[in-house]
């Protein structure tokens, strides 16, 4: 189960995470770092050990900005944030598993809030 | 000509490489345990200058099915010049090649340098490839060349 | 009748896992004129040879085919083991069935049949194989040494001590190199210029060692033991053989506001200037770029001041061409450019440097007199961060594939400078690794952290911020506590990775060597020959080859030395005889040949003929000087007739090969 | 960059409601510079987020749709919404360089021209820089924002990835203040500028998107600006809602159309 | 204008400025022409011919010629003169050794075209106004004269002499490739598909007897020893034996002329088996005007043969990939 998962995530993110020499620098240049249980190195080191039932079920996954600071500033090119992006939507795609649910969003919206945000976290959070 | 359904086919590939680039290109791809089909039978020489057209219709006659000719990047002869001979001997003679009505993936110049053993097995692999596509080489071979 | 007999090498299991080498021998062993066909474990070693020997001797052969290695590899081995044993060392040919077949293929049954096919091949063309005799060509006694820094003055160094001229030429106005702009050297911390300028005065004063300054190759013709170079000597502007170095001239000059790249822009020099009080030669140089006179045509200070008259406006550059028998390239190295690598805010704050800015930050001779000071508002940094691997190790567009390799070494060593200078300064170091390698380097390192208490901190920094205060948020990450942290810092210096001097790719192409794709010198063998270049007579020294620490550079120029000088002791070299000869009989005297050969190796005479009617007539015919000849074989192909062929790599012999091939 | 006038123009849903400002400056603006900008019938929002799962087809096709209008109008497609550009530049991108995408998305689409990545994509602050250049813009600037000092806001969207967005150096970015000195005023650089505003979480996590927006004001605050401009609705919407800082926050178009004469207060709500 | 030429050889002769004469004689049949060497005036008036069936370029026999006792005068038409020209760069012909005197070109006939029209016993050949009138043993005959033209002289590229010591009749102009028409087959055959070209070759070069006439006849062909008969050379090949007149002579003979073929169009000219072998020349010739830059073999004796030149941005082979059909 574990190494079928791990190949789902490798295909979907399209990354070799064993490009990483664990240098650390997408965890040093994530905006969303405190935020996070697991943080971005550990996500690819994880993915790699398969290791990934953890980050499924972590709120971690939400945290990531999908700003590509890890994606750009990688010197390896492994681009841990579609690293990310591919167990967030491994996680949300199991039956239920949304993470946004339609009735919560009415008490979010203020006048002033762009529809794209609406439109994003859908994209994002659900399936 | 049909593309070749036996799929047996396995086509005999001539590569002339040059002493100081694309030998020893080849002997790296070998140091770093790459891989290219064993179809592929080097010939060495000194410089890719020194190959003779005649020696690659030669092959063919033979029966060779593809002929490569690998040589050092413009500019980066071991003997300052020669491939640039080559490079307009060859060009001509694959024009004539075609002019002829010969495949024209059944021959080529590459350039590939000591340091590209990756390119000179991918390059081998794809030649191969090319050439297995196109079936035997009807169109040159002499028939009374071939074995048994 | 032809006797030949095959010899296959197991090398280990190199060749044998994937060939099997028995039934290559055997079937090699059924070829026409193959008399004996054996296997063995190692060709190379002692009793392989002798096996080899024994046979020639034994079975009286007259041609030998080796499948083993490359023959880039063992071709002479097995060349010299022939002579020894009475048999013509070019009728040995090897096939290639290690590196171009057991390497590269994973399949035995398929491999084997390869490495039968190219024995088979090795074996037709050794059939057509004739008897070579080496010419010989003379060696010009004097050394060329590309690049004046450490590796390069140690070279120049060694050579001259065995007796022979020997000449530098460095594009800098000074030698001395990135070594001269150094402050201090691991794991001693002994004083760099303290033991590099004594060197540099022993090359000046040595009568055997000639300094081009201010000069770059243009161009190289010839062969090992007979080059001919092109040096352009750039105009400086004053008469190197009038000026003293007196720098009145420097200390008059009016435009004072001249970047100093000797200290990397952080200061500034005068429009005429002497790079550094130690400079070799100590003269003056007119930058063109700032001087008022060469710019307005007003100004004429220098000239004016200077007693000996030794300032030449008009100076323009001049080339001079010299023979060599011997060339080793010394070209050195540079940190990269940084401009790709903005989170680090390089371009964006003065405070964050580079180590080699830094270097001269400390150094007494340097902009601030060897206070650390910070660039921007000359305050003593409190805290200082060290970010390793900047563009080192990268898998991407903006850097280097490989380990910069010197500055896991220089940082302890700055580290522990600092600390031990200003110990109220907090140092910071994040690291990847920490890469010791090397005689007392561990321990070196150990010392910064027990000692100096340095903070070495595994992880990266990710983002550097200049803030409105001065100060610096350096966010980085600890991999160890797992926590990402921001030190509030007053310095940052990135440990830039080093690349190849931009001028060796331009010289590899006049030297005809080969390079990696990182543009580093190639060596002939990576262990066994490392400071030759694959082309003959040209040798490598220092970081031109590939990252070095300075006892390494220094190991290897005065290895480079020893393989220049031996070259330079010999009164003539064995000329490769794989050379082109001419069928007079058949030479129809057009001059193709000359028209396409690189070394003017052919001339025309006219010779007097019989002719089949018994008549004589007098023909044009072309002749190859063999000890020119360098056999690329571009000759053979323009000949029209035939009648130029090529020894070792003739017509038939490439046809028998082709034949064999696709039989 | 062709110098061709007539661009195609996708304005984005959000430019339709809460960007409206945006949207009218622009076309106003790129009036007043000569250029015509033609909006495609029946365009679609481009998704939102860019999806960069490979095995992701479906939330990529609407972005293709507009790229393909695009091309069959023969025309160059200029956007103005950060998020926009993002999306639609990013699935260019791939499509030009992933030919198992590029199949998949055409077969999906029963596309008879399949499309693999032929139109030019550019941001309209592009359009500034090569189209129109940046000297004529300050020729064109009637009404010059001497002494404001303004930090310009890029965030993640404009710039990363940088290979697929390739608009400016992605660390130390020009565009921008470049923009920012032709209209007559001077830029504030601040580190903080191309770190995210963490606009894509604003509505699910607003203790985050305020964290991460307080940092960038902060940041530019800091460094002496006197207002922040950006290119993003999301980035705006949330620099002004969660920051908790007092410095304003305009699209820069509608700075853009200010230096220009063409702000009218009865469209500056 | 044989009056002309033969006054002018006795005057040489008779003067000592030269002690031969390269000219053509006649054999069995009016159309007979082949070139000849004439020591006498007497020779020249019994044999000397020069009518509209002397095609036959001399500058081959030159080479020989030319490193003989004395010196040879030569009539050469303005396509000769390439041919010389390009000999003489060569080192193959003596110039010293000739006194080159430019004649006007053809256009030349061609006998076998007017045998094919069911003439024979052809006596005498005249051009009237666009008719070609026939005296034969059998009485007069006509046909248009076009019809009647030598396929060398259809496309003939320059009448214009780059040598000669001195000139009979008037200088012509270099004809462009365009007027002359002829790269237009070479460009024909070019956009047929590959396996159509494939037939084209293999039904022409099948007939192939391996007279070796084209090779006897080629001003370029002037080899010492021939690689086709020197056994060292791996192919030496002498009679029609295999595929190898298909697969590798033409190949081989194109190429070793490539470059320094003057496109005199003799090959085609003596193919008994009216093999288009001046198609394989012009391939060559239109490729290295097209990669290379116009080079015309025989211009001039200075220039570098382009095959042993080089430009450091020259094409890659792959060029031949970019181009045309497959």
């Amino acid at each position: 189960m574990s190494d079928k998962l791990k190949e789902q995530i490798l295909r979907s993110s399209g990354s070799n995470v064993l490009k990483c020499m664990r240098c650390g620098k997408c965890s040093a240049t994530c905006p969303s770092y405190d935020e996070m249980e697991y943080h971005p190195h550990q996500f690819v080191y994880m993915v790699e050990k398969g290791d990934i039932e953890k980050l499924m079920s972590s709120d971690s996954l939400y945290k990531c900005l999908t700003c590509f600071a890890c994606v750009d500033r990688c010197p390896r090119g492994v681009e841990p944030a579609k690293v990310v992006e591919a167990v967030r939507l491994a996680a949300v795609r199991r039956q239920g598993n949304n993470h946004l649910v339609p009735t919560d969003i009415p008490g979010m919206l203020d006048d002033d809030l762009p529809q794209q945000a609406i439109v994003t976290a859908f994209r994002k959070y659900t399936k | 000509m049909q593309v070749n359904e036996n799929t047996n086919f396995e086509p005999v590939i001539v590569a002339f490489c040059c002493n100081w680039c694309s030998y020893a290109g080849a002997d790296l791809s070998g140091t770093n345990r790459l891989n290219y089909p064993t179809n592929v039978k080097i010939i060495r020489v000194p410089c890719s200058c020194r190959v003779n057209p005649m020696f690659i219709l030669r092959a063919f006659q033979r029966g060779a099915d593809g002929v490569i000719l690998c040589g050092c990047h413009p500019g980066d002869c071991h003997y300052t010049s020669g491939n640039y001979f080559t490079r307009r001997r060859i060009t001509l003679l694959y024009s004539m090649l075609d002019f002829l009505g010969i495949e024209r993936d059944r021959t080529r110049l590459e350039w590939v340098s000591a340091a590209e053993g990756a390119k000179f097995a991918a390059t081998m692999q794809e030649f191969t490839d090319a050439v297995r596509k196109l079936g035997p080489n009807r169109r040159l071979e002499d028939l009374r060349c071939r074995k048994q | 009748m032809q006797r030949i007999g095959v010899f296959v090498c197991h090398c280990g299991t190199n060749i044998a896992a994937t060939v099997d080498v028995k039934a290559v021998a055997e079937a090699l062993g059924h070829e026409p004129g193959v008399v004996i066909s054996r296997e063995y474990q190692y060709m190379c070693s002692e009793s392989g040879q002798n096996l080899v020997k024994d046979a020639i001797r034994e079975h009286n052969l007259t041609g030998v085919v080796i499948c083993s290695c490359s023959p880039r590899m063992h071709e002479n081995t097995f060349r010299k083991a022939a002579a020894a044993a009475g048999l013509n060392p070019y009728l040995v040919e090897i096939a290639n069935i290690r590196e171009q077949c057991s390497w590269i293929h994973k399949d035995i049954a398929s491999a084997t049949e390869k490495a039968v096919i190219l024995g088979k091949a090795a074996v037709a063309k050794v059939h057509l194989n004739a008897p070579l005799i080496a010419g010989e060509s003379p060696v010009v006694k004097r050394a060329l040494v590309i690049g004046g820094g450490i590796a390069g003055i140690q070279t120049a160094l060694d050579i001259a001590e065995a007796g022979f001229d020997v000449d530098i030429v460095e594009k800098q106005p000074t030698i001395g190199g990135k070594m001269a702009q150094i402050d201090k050297t691991f794991p001693t911390l002994d004083c760099a210029a303290c033991i590099l300028t004594p060197k540099m005065v022993e090359a000046s004063q040595n009568e055997k060692i000639h300094i081009y300054s201010f000069s770059e190759v243009t161009d190289v013709k010839g062969f090992v033991g007979n080059f001919t170079v092109t040096i352009k000597r750039k105009a400086r502007y004053v008469d190197e053989t009038k000026c003293t170095g007196c720098g009145l001239c420097t200390e008059k000059c009016p435009m004072k506001k001249v970047p100093n790249e000797f200290n990397m822009g952080l200061d500034n020099r005068t429009a005429i200037y002497i790079p550094f009080a130690q400079a070799v030669p100590k003269v003056a140089t007119i930058d063109p770029n700032y001087c008022m006179m060469m710019k307005t045509g007003k100004c004429g200070v220098c000239s004016k001041v200077c007693s000996v008259g030794a300032i030449d406006y008009k100076q323009e550059d001049k080339f001079i061409e010299e023979k060599y028998g011997a060339i080793v390239v010394a070209t050195g190295f540079n940190p990269i450019n940084l401009d790709k690598y903005d989170e680090f805010a390089y371009n964006q704050c003065a405070d964050v440097v580079t180590s080699l800015e830094l270097e001269r930050l400390m150094n007494a001779a340097g902009p601030n007199g060897g206070t650390l000071l910070r660039p921007s508002d000359k305050t003593h940094p409190h805290t200082i961060v060290f970010v390793q691997c900047v563009g080192s190790r990268c898998d991407d567009e903006k850097g280097k594939p490989y380990c910069s390799k010197i500055c896991c070494m220089y940082t302890a060593k700055h580290a522990m400078l600092i600390r031990e200078k200003y110990p109220d300064t907090e140092v910071y170091v994040f690291y990847i690794d920490v890469r010791t390698p090397g005689k007392n380097f561990d321990e070196f390192y150990r010392r910064a952290v027990e000692q100096y208490n340095v903070h070495y901190i595994k992880g990266m920094v990710g983002k550097v911020t200049p803030k409105s205060d001065g100060k610096i948020d350096v966010q980085a990450s600890d991999l160890i506590a797992n926590e990402q942290l921001h030190i509030n810092a007053d310095m940052v210096v990135l440990a830039a990775a080093i690349e190849p001097d931009k001028t060796a790719r331009p010289l590899a192409t006049m030297l005809t060597t080969q390079m990696d794709t990182n543009d580093f010198f190639t060596e002939a063998h990576p262990k066994l020959r490392p400071v030759e270049s694959a082309t003959a007579g040209i040798f490598l020294s220092g970081a031109c080859q590939g990252p070095k620490d300075i006892p390494e550079t220094v190991a290897q120029g005065s290895a480079a030395a020893a393989k220049a000088i031996g070259l330079l002791c010999k009164n003539s070299i064995t000329c490769n005889p794989c050379v082109a000869h001419s069928n007079e009989l058949m030479c129809n005297g057009c001059s193709a040949c000359e028209k396409v050969c690189p070394y003017g190796a052919i001339t025309y005479q006219d010779k007097e003929f019989r002719m089949p009617d018994r008549t004589t007539a007098i023909r044009r015919v072309a002749s190859v000087n063999p000890a020119v000849c360098q056999g690329c074989g571009a000759c053979t192909v323009a000949c029209p007739s035939g009648a130029m062929d090529l020894n070792g790599f003739s017509n038939s012999q490439i046809m028998a090969e082709v034949d064999a091939i696709c039989k | 960059m062709e110098n061709n006038a007539v661009f195609t123009y996708y304005p984005g849903c959000t430019l339709r409601t809460k960007a409206k400002d945006l949207d009218a400056y622009a076309r106003s603006s790129a009036e007043a510079l000569g250029i015509t900008l033609v909006e495609p019938e029946n365009w679609q929002c481009c998704g939102g987020a860019y999806t960069t799962a490979k095995d992701e087809i479906a939330t990529k096709l609407s972005a293709v749709r507009t790229l393909m209008a695009a091309r069959d109008s023969g025309r160059a497609l200029v956007t103005v919404c950060s998020a926009c550009h993002n999306v639609i530049k990013q699935t260019n991108y791939d499509i030009a360089r992933d030919e198992d995408m590029a199949r998949k998305v055409n077969s999906y689409m029963q596309n008879e021209t399949p499309y693999t990545g032929e139109t030019a994509v550019y941001h309209y602050l592009e359009l500034l820089r090569d189209v129109i250049g940046f000297d004529k813009l300050k020729a064109a600037v009637v009404n010059p924002l001497k002494g404001k000092k303004i930090a310009a806001y890029y965030g993640c969207l404009l710039l990363r990835p940088s290979k697929a967005l390739a608009m400016d150096d992605p660390e130390n970015p020009t565009i921008m203040e470049d923009f920012i000195r032709a209209i007559g005023a001077e830029p504030v650089i601040y580190a903080q500028r191309n770190e995210c505003c963490g606009g894509y979480i604003t509505m699910e996590d607003k203790a985050q998107a305020s964290k991460r927006s307080a940092s960038v004001m902060d940041s530019a605050k800091d460094m002496g600006a006197d207002m922040v401009i950006t290119a993003c609705p999301l980035c705006l919407y949330n620099l002004k809602k969660n920051s908790g800082s007092e410095l304003p926050v305009y699209y820069f178009t509608e700075i853009l159309a200010e230096a220009l004469g063409l702000k009218k207060e009865d469209t500056d709500e | 204008m044989q009056e002309a030429m033969i006054n002018k050889a006795k005057q040489l002769l008779a003067d000592g400025t030269v002690n031969r004469v390269m000219g053509w004689k006649r054999g069995e049949f009016v159309y007979d022409i082949t070139p000849a060497v004439f020591e006498t005036a007497e020779e020249i008036d019994a044999d000397f011919v020069c009518d509209d069936f002397t095609a036959a370029n001399v500058s081959k026999y030159l080479v020989k010629e030319s490193r003989k006792e004395g010196k040879i005068l030569a009539f050469l038409k303005p396509c000769d003169t390439y041919s010389f020209n390009q000999l003489v760069k060569e080192h193959r012909i003596v110039r010293e050794n000739v006194y080159v005197v430019g004649i006007p070109g053809g256009p030349k006939l061609d006998a076998e075209k007017i045998k094919a029209k069911g003439i024979t016993g052809i006596l005498c050949v005249k051009n009237e106004n666009g008719t070609l009138k026939i005296d034969t043993l059998y009485g007069e005959e006509t046909m248009p004269y076009y019809e009647a033209i030598l396929g060398k002289c259809e496309t003939c590229k320059s009448r214009k002499h780059v040598v000669y010591d001195e000139l009979i009749g008037e200088e012509g102009e270099v004809i462009t490739a365009e007027d002359s028409g002829r790269f237009d087959m070479v460009e024909k055959l070019e956009n047929m598909t590959a396996q159509e070209r494939y037939d084209f070759w293999r039904e022409q070069l099948s007939k192939c007897i391996r007279c070796n006439a084209c090779r006897n006849v080629c001003p370029a062909c002037t080899c010492e020893n021939c690689v086709f008969d020197n056994p060292a050379s791996g192919i030496s090949n002498k009679a029609a034996a295999d595929s190898f007149e298909e697969n590798m002579f033409h190949i081989i003979r194109a190429f070793h002329v490539a470059g320094r073929c003057t496109d005199c169009g003799e090959c085609s000219r003596v193919c008994p088996q009216n093999i288009p072998l001046h198609l394989l020349n012009r391939k060559f010739i239109k490729d290295i005007n097209a990669f290379y830059g116009e080079y015309q073999a025989g211009e001039d004796t200075t220039s570098r043969a382009p095959l042993n030149n080089y430009d450091k941005d020259d094409c890659e082979p792959s060029i031949v990939h970019e181009r045309g059909v497959e």
